[in-house]
Formats: structure tokens, C-alpha cells, sequence
């Protein structure tokens, strides 16, 4: 891989905010994001149901439900455009073409009545810029079909026909279709058996190697990052509370406190411990999240100053961390 | 597949017999006997007592239900007790008013009743979807025969445009269409509706969103087949809702069509008249239904699929 | 060892066709020895939810002995089966469907206790039941909530309350923790693990997650399309695994260091069908061992010594 | 109200039964149509319930033919009919038929059907076989016409139409609750409640029946609605109540003859119906939205 000269960020979120208007008040999903993607680099976006992961991914899609999702602030760049700006036919245009998204459950991101070829050969026809014929369009869905491990002489079955693995290879085939330069996979294993998972895991990790996509990787499951991310960002009620490489999070000395009781809760496959160290209490409600540092609640160092003001941002390289432990440390 | 047809076939066989054999048993009921009816209430006791037992009508309840389904299954219900006629021909001479009716009001029903209920849902919370909603829950509230006089006052009696009865042309049927599919108008809007908001927040839909799809085509391609297969069955159960409509409907609007038939028979304690009118009806319903099952397997492959293993 | 729960053999089928018969559990060995955890794992379809259904009496088995504290519960009469039921609970899955949308928590725990007759006075039942929810982590105000007013990890939490109240000397955990995230899930954990060692329970608990079953259990059973493939105690199986399917199994579990694929064993295909399954060994297809001795006989359970035992080939000597 | 019970270290148990039926009238209020169609049914209940102030019963039966087919006036604000008879007093007295007709048919139905279906759902097996079997080859029947025969055998009389009705109107309810039971049988909770040994009355009584309601009371407020547009219909043809008694269905039917005259006639009895269905409809929609919210983002 030569990194050099291609440190170029595909995608760059900043400042960005989503909230939701519900009956029950606002929810405030996503509170001022910023990361950015680079060519063939995976991020990994983690965190506990509630962290605003998803949100973020439909953000940057732009497909948040109409009536109730609003994006009041932030930018969100791709190719210097600013795709919060860009109108409905552009995003159309970028969506499946540049950025594509795999989704969490493969049982029903298949049209039931559509055979799986049609399906991944939708995606061609949309975007099919250079004219190329239907007969040419068709052997790309079997290179396809091959390239996900499925055979192509499949393509004709309808979704109920695979299992839950095989459609998630189809999903994927979907993403890949037009060769995009950005994959959002928002747990793309989750709902699959671990010996399956791995399949999958595999299989992305091999594709995203030949292909050099880049990929948003989000999920709950910190094993799932160390197999498959360059970089980690840790989300905590909307918020990415830690960002780093993956040698950062993993290994790397200061941590947020969410990080360590994270990483302390999972029971370990390697040594033994008579009793896990869970994070006390619960996730922030997100129509009414606390003043100051979201986590401050939870923390088992928790000081004044972390109940009000915008907790302090330590800086070492790309990496941050949003904590007042480190402000002494400048 | 065609196992699954053949097995549907097959379960129409009891289905009509036990349809026949409810609607003889209640007709059974009914304090009326052919002697009285084709003699008169003056006639001799005696001489109602012969006919009666001339026209097999003291038989016990079972050899009369084996009969008619005997005679039936040879194309033979019976002969009316008033008039002597025929019920099979009366039926035959109907049957067209009844037919040309039920499916006129079907297409003018399904059809708008449809195509308002995926705007509503497309265009959900609009002025247009407020308007659609509200039609389909007053057409769904409002009898279907005050809806009928109604027209008549504007249309006949009001504009002078239309006729108010009788069956001749297709100007006699444009009222009664309308009236008979105003039922269907507002059971087929309000499940397409529903049905198509259900299928728009599938996963799939997303999917092809993130695919860069048009919304047009999403919902032409992806939602609308999908939302039409429970519309498929409503279609069914409100056309038989209708065709029992058209009961009421034909008396409107004085169309000499089977439901009439049923009416009148019912007034003269026709026995014969009445039962086999509404067999006829009832099996034309069973029928109708076995049809939209057939379609529906064939429009989704997932049933399809579970009929083809067997 | 002092077994509680044994079963000999069982066998649950499902009638899914005129011929086909699905093989959800196919003569399957348990033993528990009292106060310990018998962990069950193994990926969905192969029977291990099966299995603790049968082990409870909730579905008649299709064939095999169950013996509860020695005796047989096949002989026992009503009243005696009923006796044993109050000494066996499960805690499920999903504490969003596991409790009654309409009921509070007082009422959920009380139910198994007015079902029984425990208490005739109410106050002595409510002292009660507010011991039970102290002892199991909730809050005192929590007695009047309903169920869609709490979290998940509180919700089970008054599951695993409603399955105490009868004292019961034996629950299966039927995946507890699955629905719950990280943080909450080793709450829950923890209060499992005291409450065994507080009350001197027996589990059988059952999971799909390795690292939670290393974590919990005292032995450990590797269940695969509904037969039993390898038996152990945990850290004997996570140090020396001996069926292909199992060293498969922990190879894939991502563990949370930086691990860009290199040492994954991907299993290729994927679990067939358990609707009259051939004779052989029902991994074989997936299996790199595989020869056609694997798919010509099958395969018992044989000890390998220090209570290790594995289904395979490779290790069967007799 | 909320029942109490005390304890030694000073908890209350309170049984707040309420907070659930709270919840769902806080979502049915914020409904707007749900509220046109309850006050519209309020309307008809009001006036079934005061008849007798509205006006005098005898105004509905003798007749007064020198005020005969009069349009709408003060003194008769609907006009007469052909005999004179005051035609609000009519449509005043009419609704108490036409509801006891509307709600007695669902009524009897709900309790036979929903037994049926509620023992089809739970116990599932052979009897659940044979229950959907008959409920199919019987749903073959379209509803009018077995209604229409069974006044036919049984005579026209207000207690024969209600009994047609009520017979009729069994095959649909055993699915509707068969229906709703079933997605409740699968709960874990049901399962929990067999393994602390609770036996099966109680399951059913306790659990199932709570649990199952919602969807039973959508469709009684629906069919309510559907069964006076039936029965109307039937005294339409001549089939049902008999005059002088006041029916709605019966009024059309006798302002048919004089259509042309007298649209008004036909006009109000017809609305009076369209009203009441209108509003349990109505109703019924936003109880189905109150109680399952999730089609509402």
C-alpha cells in the first residue's frame, strides 16, 4: 500500500448535529461530529444502542426520515461539496454510485419479490452513466454475484431462497455494484451466527482490499473493530467522545473513562476474571442529556467542573479524547 | 404448483356443499310450503297435502338436500313455486344484469379505490391524502342504497341525465355502478393506504434508496407490488361484500338482476327461487376467491415457493 | 459429584411433514452437578433452546430420562411434578416479550407466589417481594412500574426476581444477556454469578456469545445441528479444544485487540438442514477432517480424560 | 380508583390500573378525527338516551294525516311523512332500534365468536383445524345474504333481525380473536407463566385476554358501525322492523315512494345512519392508531 501522497480525506464530517422531532420532544441523536475518511482507510464507529451510530450513517446519506429527522447545523464534504447543501437529484446521483451502505438485518434489506439479480442490477442501470448495454450490465451482475462468493447461476432465485449469510453477501453486492469510493456498513454481522460473521467479516476485509474502498464500520462489537479498522472513533450519546487509530484505542495510554469501562465490561476469551467491571447506570435520555460532559453521570471521576461546560479536548495528532482528566497535561 | 391449484379445487367441492346445505337448512325454516302457494290459501287441505307429498317437499330434510345437490350438479335447481318456471333459466336470464353490475362497479371501484389510496399514502399528511381519507370514511359509512337515492335526485330527478331504473343501455348502468362501488372505493382506498405506508418503512425501501433510485420508481418497482398483495384479498372479500350488495342496489335502481330475484322470492316465500339464487351467488363468491388465492401465489414467489417444495 | 439435573438421552423431534421429522434435539447427555453452570453453546438451529425446554418439562419429549435431584420425572404423580416445577425456572432472552405488558413488577413476581399459595398475608408477601427485588438490584420504586417504563437490564432484573421467588434450586438462562448491551449485560452477569453463590443455584445456561460462556460456566457443551459434539470444563475446552467445529467456533469469536484477520479459520458453507438428517457425522460437510468414514457412521461422545469428552473421528478410539 | 396496600418499612403497592388506559386516551385525544367521531357517536348515544325529552313516542306512532308530507318546518323541523308522523321524532325514537340492533348483534357475536377463537388459538391442534375450516366454508357465504335468508325463515321482526345478525356475525369474530390470540400465545411471558405453574384458566384469563383486547375492541367499535348499515338495510327491503315501529332503514324504505315529492324524506334518515357509522368508524380508527402507534412517525 503506498500511503503517502494519498492522505487525502474522502469524506469529512464537521460539527454536525441531528436531531429527531418526535412527540415525546426533541431527541438529540447526533451532537457535534466531527471525523474524516480517508482513501482505503476503515473507521470504526462504536458505541451502545443509543449512541447515535446509525443516525450518523442515515446522516451522511441523507435518507433520515423526512418528517421527523432534521440536520440544523454541521457540513458534511465530499469531493469539496458540501452534501447537506446539495439538492435532491445530486444526492440521488452520489448515493449508491460514490456512497453506498450495507445494513444491519439481510432478513428484510431484500425486496421479497424481486429475484436477486434484478435487485443488484437496479443499482447498474441506475447509475449507468457510460451507456453500457443490458448484456453488459447482466455480466457485471454475475462477476458480482461471483465476486461475493455467490454462484451466478443463483441469480434468478428470489431472497427467500438464501439464507441470512447469503443476503448479506447480496446486500454487499448491492453496495459494491458501482465501484463506490465510500462503504457505510452499519452492523453488517450483528444479526448473523459467529461462524457465519466471520465469513462476512472476511469477505469485506478481501473485497476492500482489491477494491481500495473506503469504509465507515459501524457496530458495537470492539472485536469487530481490531479485526477490520484503521481507525477507531468511540461514540457516547451522540457524541464521538474518543478518536484515534486503532493502536490508539487498543493499546495507546489515556483513554476516556467510557473507553476503559467499555473494554472492562467484555468478558475476556484470554484470562480470568471472577467478576466483570460494568459501567454503573444507564444511557442518557436523549430528549433531555446532561449538562456538561454527557458522560459525567456515569463517571467514576467525575469532578464539578465535568457537570457544566463542554469538557475538555485533548489533542495528540489526528487523535482526540473529550475529557477534563487530560486538561492538566497540556 | 398446480398441486396447490388442485388442492384448492378440490376444497371448493365441500365448501359449496356445506354453503348449500346451510342455506337449505335455513330456508327449510320458513313457514311456507309449495301446496299453500300453488293452490292457494283456499284450496283443500287435502288437496295441499297431495301436492306436497307429489312434490317431495314432505321428504325428511336429508333426501331433499341430496336431491338438490343431485340436480343441481346436472344443471337443475329446481322450479319456482309461484310461477312454475324454471329456476336455473331465470337465473340464466338474470344472471347478465347481476354480472355486468358487479364487475362494472368492480373495475370503477378498484380502480379509483386503488390509485387514491397510493396517492394518499405516497403524499401522506397532504391536502390531498385529508380529502381521500375523509371520501373513503364517509362512502364506507353511508348505505350504499341512500347513496343511490341520492344519486337519483341529482342525477335522474335533479339534472335529468340519467335514468333512475330498469336495465337497457349502459347510461342505466352508470348510477348503479357508482353506487355499488362506492363500498369498494372505500374498503380498497383504506387498505392500500395502509398497506402501502406499512411497505414504505420496509428495510428494502431504504435499500433501494441507498441505492440512488428515484422516489417515482421506488415506488412504482419496489412498494406498490408489494403493498398490493393484502390489497389483492380485500379485493375479493369487498367484491363479495358487493355482490351480496347488489341485493339491495338492484332494488334501488329496479334492475331485474338475480339479487331482485332473491327479493321478490323472499316476499313470495319462494323457496326453490330463493335458495338457488343464492347458491348461485354464494358459489360465484367461492369461486371468486379461489381465483385471487391462485393469483396471490402467483405474484409472490414466497408462497409460490412453499407450494412448489410439496 | 452431587448431580441435580440429569437427562439420558433425550431426544426431541418436530412432526413438520408426513415424513419429515425436524431433529431439534437428537440424544442428548446432561448432567449438572449441583451449584454449578452448565453452559450451552452453539449457533441458531442447533437445538440448544430445544434442549432447555425439554430439560424444563415445558414441551413433552420425544424420548430419553430426566432425573431432578435422583428421581425420575417421568414417575412422579401431578402433585409430586408440580412440586418440582416450583424448584425449576428459566429467565428468557427477551425481557421486552418475557414479561406481561400489563403487569407491574409487584404483580409479575407476585404471580408465581399466588399461583402457589406461598403467602396468605398480603404485607408478609410484599416484605417479600421487596427482599427479592433488593436482592436482585432494583430500586424500591420501581415496585409499581410497568415494564415499558424500564430499560432492558431492569427488565430482566425483575425476571430474574419472578424466577427467585419460589426458591428454586435450578434455572436455565435461556441467552439473558443477548439483547442487552455491553455495559449492562456484565451487570447482569455479576447478579447471576452472586446469586448463584448467595443461594447455591445450578444453571443451565445457554448463550451463542463464547466469551460470556468462558466467563460463566462451570462445564461447557458444544451443541451442533442437536447432538452434543464436545463436552468440558470451560477452561479445559478454551485451552484445548478438540472438535474441528469448536476450534472453528473460537477462531471466529473477534476478540477486542487489533487482529486484521490474520489467524481467523473461516468454516466454509453453512449449517444444513436438521429435517432427517443422514447417518454420519452431522459436521462432516463442513469439516477439513473429513473422510468418508465421517459420513458412513456416527460418532459418540468418548472421554478424553479430566471429563473432556468430544464427538470426532479423529478422536474416537473405540 | 387506586387501591393501596401498606407494608412494614412503609411501601406502597399501588394498583394504577389507569395508567395504561391514560396512556392510550392521551394518544386518541391528540387525534383529531378520533375526537369528530366520538363526539358524533356521543351525539347518537345523547339522543338515544333522551328520546323521550326530544319528543313525545306517541308523536312517532299515530298518525296526523292533514299535516301529511310537509317540508321541513318549525314545527316539524324534518318535515312529515306520509301519514303525518313527525319525521324528527321518528329518526329520535328510530335510533334506539337501530343501536340496540348495531350493538346487540356484535355483542352476542363478540362472546360466541370470541370464545371460539380464543379456544382455536390457544389450544391450536385439531379443534383450531376444524374451527377455521368451518369459519372459511361459512365466510363463503357473503354476510347479507345469510342475513337476508335467515329473516326470510325466520320472519321479519326486530328480535329475528338481531338473531340473524348475531349468527352471522360469529364466523368473523372467531378469526379476528383467533388472530389476536395467537400473536399473544407466542410471548415468552406465556411460557414464563406455564413454569412457575399457573394453570391454563388462569393463562387465559390473566394473560391472553388483557393482552389480545386491543385489536377485539377495534373491531367491535368497527363492526358496530358495519351492523347498522346492515340492518338498515334489511328493513330497507321490507325484510326487518315492521312499520309503524320508527327504523331508520324502515323510514328510507317508505320515503322511497315519495322520492321525488319529498327528497327530505329520504334525505334524513340516511344521514342519521351515515352519522352514527361515520362516528364509531372514526372512532374505531383512532382507538387501532391509540393502541399501536407504530404507523405514526
Amino acid at each position: 500500500m503506498n500511503n503517502t501522497g494519498t492522505e487525502q480525506a474522502i469524506l469529512e464530517v464537521r460539527g454536525l448535529h441531528t436531531i429527531y422531532q418526535t412527540d415525546d420532544g426533541v431527541v438529540k441523536a447526533v451532537n457535534g461530529v466531527d471525523f474524516s475518511i480517508n482513501e482505503r482507510e476503515t473507521v470504526g464507529l462504536v458505541g451502545e444502542t443509543g449512541a447515535g451510530k446509525t443516525t450518523l450513517a442515515l446522516s451522511i446519506m441523507r435518507l433520515l426520515p423526512e418528517r421527523t429527522g432534521r440536520i440544523p447545523e454541521g457540513e458534511i464534504i465530499y469531493k469539496g461539496e458540501n452534501l447537506l447543501k446539495a439538492d435532491k437529484e445530486y444526492m440521488r446521483r452520489i448515493r449508491g454510485a460514490n456512497i453506498s451502505m450495507i445494513f444491519q438485518d439481510p432478513m428484510n434489506a431484500l425486496n421479497p419479490i424481486m429475484s436477486v439479480g434484478d435487485q443488484i442490477l437496479e443499482s447498474l442501470v441506475i447509475h449507468n452513466e457510460e451507456k453500457r448495454s443490458g448484456e453488459e450490465l447482466n455480466k457485471r451482475v454475475d462477476e458480482l454475484l461471483e465476486l461475493v462468493g455467490i454462484s451466478a447461476g443463483r441469480k434468478h432465485e428470489y431472497p427467500h431462497q438464501f439464507s441470512g449469510g447469503m443476503k448479506q453477501r447480496i446486500v454487499i453486492a448491492i453496495a459494491l455494484a458501482c465501484n463506490p469510493k465510500l462503504i457505510i456498513a452499519d452492523e453488517p454481522t450483528t444479526a448473523l451466527d459467529v461462524t457465519i460473521q466471520a465469513q462476512v467479516l472476511a469477505l469485506i476485509n478481501d473485497l476492500q482490499q482489491k477494491l481500495g474502498t473506503s469504509m465507515i464500520m459501524i457496530t458495537h462489537d470492539l472485536g469487530i473493530v481490531g479485526k477490520t479498522c484503521d481507525k477507531v472513533a468511540i461514540m457516547y450519546a451522540g457524541e464521538i467522545i474518543e478518536f484515534g487509530t486503532a493502536e490508539d484505542v487498543f493499546n495507546g495510554e489515556k483513554h476516556h473513562p467510557y473507553t476503559v469501562g467499555l473494554f472492562g465490561a467484555i468478558p475476556s476469551l484470554t484470562s480470568e476474571a471472577k467478576r466483570l467491571k460494568p459501567i454503573d447506570g444507564l444511557m442518557p435520555d436523549p430528549t433531555a442529556l446532561p449538562e456538561g460532559c454527557k458522560f459525567h453521570p456515569r463517571c467514576p471521576h467525575c469532578t464539578e467542573e465535568c457537570k457544566t461546560g463542554e469538557p475538555y479536548l485533548y489533542q495528540k495528532g489526528e487523535a482526540y479524547i473529550k475529557c477534563n482528566l487530560f486538561r492538566e497535561e497540556k | 404448483m398446480s398441486r396447490y391449484i388442485i388442492k384448492r379445487l378440490l376444497f371448493i367441492i365441500p365448501t359449496l356443499l356445506l354453503v348449500a346445505f346451510i342455506v337449505l337448512f335455513i330456508m327449510d325454516l320458513t313457514p311456507s310450503d309449495p301446496g299453500t302457494l300453488i293452490l292457494g290459501d283456499n284450496a283443500q287441505p287435502e288437496a295441499i297435502e297431495a301436492l306436497n307429498e307429489e312434490l317431495g317437499y314432505n321428504d325428511p330434510f336429508v333426501v331433499r338436500y341430496v336431491r338438490f345437490i343431485w340436480n343441481a350438479v346436472r344443471g337443475d335447481l329446481g322450479e319456482s313455486w309461484q310461477t312454475g318456471r324454471s329456476v336455473t333459466s331465470t337465473i340464466a336470464q338474470r344472471l347478465p344484469v347481476t354480472a355486468t353490475l358487479a364487475l362494472g362497479s368492480l373495475v370503477f371501484g378498484s380502480v379509483i379505490g386503488i390509485l387514491l389510496g397510493i396517492l394518499s399514502a405516497v403524499k401522506q399528511y397532504s391536502i390531498l391524502d385529508f380529502f381521500s381519507t375523509t371520501l373513503a370514511m364517509a362512502l364506507g359509512a353511508f348505505p350504499s342504497f341512500w347513496i343511490g337515492m341520492m344519486l337519483i335526485l341529482i342525477f335522474s330527478l335533479g339534472l335529468g341525465w340519467l335514468p333512475s331504473f330498469g336495465a337497457g343501455g349502459i347510461k342505466n348502468f352508470i348510477l348503479p355502478w357508482a353506487t355499488a362501488g362506492c363500498f369498494m372505493i372505500s374498503s380498497l382506498l383504506r387498505m392500500t393506504r395502509t398497506s402501502m405506508l406499512e411497505t414504505i418503512r420496509m428495510d428494502y425501501i431504504r435499500t433501494a434508496r441507498a441505492k440512488g433510485q428515484t422516489e417515482r420508481k421506488i415506488i412504482t418497482g419496489h412498494a406498490l407490488r408489494n403493498a398490493l398483495l393484502p390489497v389483492v384479498t380485500v379485493l375479493g372479500v369487498s367484491f363479495g361484500t358487493m355482490l351480496a350488495g347488489t341485493v339491495t342496489v338492484e332494488t334501488v335502481f329496479s334492475l331485474p338482476g338475480v339479487g331482485l330475484m332473491i327479493i321478490e322470492g323472499i316476499r313470495m316465500k319462494d323457496v326453490p327461487v330463493v335458495t338457488g339464487a343464492t347458491v348461485v351467488l354464494a358459489a360465484m363468491f367461492t369461486v371468486l376467491m379461489l381465483f385471487v388465492d391462485i393469483l396471490y401465489a402467483f405474484i409472490d414467489p414466497r408462497i409460490k415457493a412453499r407450494y412448489a417444495k410439496k | 459429584m452431587d448431580t441435580l439435573v440429569k437427562g439420558d438421552k433425550l431426544r426431541k423431534y418436530f412432526q413438520v411433514g408426513p415424513k419429515s421429522l425436524l431433529h431439534a434435539v437428537d440424544d442428548v447427555d446432561v448432567d449438572i452437578p449441583r451449584g454449578t453452570t452448565l453452559g450451552v453453546v452453539g449457533e441458531s438451529g442447533c437445538g440448544k433452546s430445544t434442549l432447555a425446554r425439554v430439560v424444563l418439562g415445558l414441551i413433552p419429549k420425544t424420548g430419553g430420562k430426566l432425573y431432578f435431584d435422583g428421581r425420575d420425572l417421568d414417575t412422579l404423580n401431578k402433585k409430586e411434578k408440580a412440586e418440582y416445577r416450583r424448584q425449576m425456572q428459566i429467565i428468557f432472552q427477551d425481557p421486552y416479550s418475557s414479561l406481561d405488558p400489563r403487569m407491574s413488577v409487584y404483580e409479575s413476581i407476585a404471580e408465581p407466589l399466588d399461583m402457589n399459595h406461598i403467602f396468605s398475608k398480603k404485607a408478609e408477601k410484599l416484605d417479600y417481594i421487596m427482599e427479592l427485588m433488593e436482592r436482585v438490584g432494583l430500586a424500591e420504586r420501581f415496585v409499581n412500574a410497568y415494564p415499558h417504563e424500564m430499560d432492558g437490564g431492569r427488565r430482566q432484573r425483575v425476571c430474574i426476581a419472578r424466577a427467585l421467588a419460589l426458591n428454586p434450586k435450578f434455572i436455565v438462562c435461556d441467552e439473558p444477556v443477548s439483547a442487552l448491551d455491553v455495559s449492562i449485560q456484565a451487570q447482569i452477569l455479576n447478579l447471576l454469578m452472586d446469586m448463584q453463590d448467595s443461594m447455591g443455584l445450578t444453571y443451565m445456561f445457554i448463550t451463542h456469545d463464547m466469551s460470556v460462556v468462558k466467563h460463566i460456566s462451570t462445564e461447557i457443551m458444544v451443541m451442533y445441528l442437536g447432538q452434543c459434539v464436545e463436552r468440558a470444563p470451560s477452561k479445559e475446552l478454551f485451552e484445548n479444544p478438540l472438535h474441528p467445529y469448536t476450534q472453528a467456533l473460537l477462531s471466529a469469536v473477534p476478540k477486542p485487540v487489533i487482529n486484521r484477520m490474520s489467524n481467523t479459520e473461516i468454516l466454509r458453507g453453512e449449517v444444513s438442514n436438521p429435517i432427517n438428517p443422514p447417518v454420519g457425522c452431522r459436521f462432516a460437510p463442513r469439516c477439513k477432517h473429513c473422510t468418508a468414514e465421517c459420513t458412513q457412521k456416527n460418532f459418540e461422545l468418548v472421554d478424553q480424560g479430566s471429563r473432556h469428552s468430544v464427538a470426532c473421528r479423529l478422536f474416537d478410539q473405540a | 380508583m387506586n387501591k393501596t396496600t401498606g407494608s412494614a418499612n412503609g411501601v406502597k403497592v399501588v394498583r394504577k390500573k389507569k395508567s395504561r388506559f391514560r396512556e392510550i386516551w392521551g394518544r386518541f385525544k391528540k387525534n383529531k378525527s378520533a375526537i369528530v367521531g366520538l363526539v358524533l357517536f356521543s351525539i347518537v348515544l345523547l339522543m338515544v338516551i333522551f328520546a323521550d325529552v326530544l319528543a313525545p313516542y306517541s308523536a312517532t306512532i299515530e298518525p296526523n294525516i292533514p299535516v301529511r308530507l310537509q317540508g321541513p318546518s318549525a314545527e316539524h323541523i324534518m318535515g312529515t311523512d306520509s301519514f303525518g308522523r313527525d319525521i324528527f321524532a321518528r329518526l329520535v325514537h328510530g335510533s334506539r332500534n337501530s343501536l340496540l340492533v348495531g350493538i346487540g348483534a356484535v355483542f352476542i357475536g363478540m362472546v360466541i365468536g370470541g370464545t371460539l377463537g380464543a379456544v382455536s388459538g390457544y389450544y391450536g391442534g385439531k379443534i383450531d383445524n376444524i374451527i377455521v375450516r368451518i369459519t372459511d366454508m361459512i365466510m363463503c357465504i357473503p354476510m347479507m345474504l345469510l342475513v337476508l335468508t335467515l329473516v326470510a325463515a325466520l320472519g321479519s321482526s326486530l328480535m329475528n333481525v338481531l338473531l340473524a345478525m348475531m349468527i352471522s356475525n360469529i364466523p368473523g369474530y372467531t378469526r379476528v380473536v383467533r388472530s389476536a390470540v395467537l400473536t399473544v400465545v407466542d410471548q415468552d411471558y406465556i411460557e414464563a407463566a406455564h413454569s412457575c405453574g399457573t394453570p391454563n384458566r388462569w393463562v387465559i384469563f390473566k394473560h391472553i385476554i388483557p393482552n389480545a383486547i386491543g385489536p377485539i375492541i377495534v373491531q367491535t367499535t368497527m363492526s358496530i358501525g358495519s351492523m347498522i348499515l346492515n340492518a338498515a338495510a334489511i328493513s330497507f327491503l321490507g325484510m326487518g322492523i315492521q312499520p309503524p315501529t320508527p327504523e331508520w332503514g324502515a323510514m328510507l324504505n317508505e320515503a322511497r315512494n315519495f322520492m321525488i315529492q319529498c327528497p327530505y324524506m329520504v334525505f334524513f334518515p340516511g344521514a342519521a345512519i351515515g352519522i352514527t357509522a361515520l362516528g364509531l368508524n372514526l372512532m374505531g380508527d383512532g382507538l387501532r392508531d391509540a393502541l399501536d402507534p407504530k404507523l405514526k412517525d
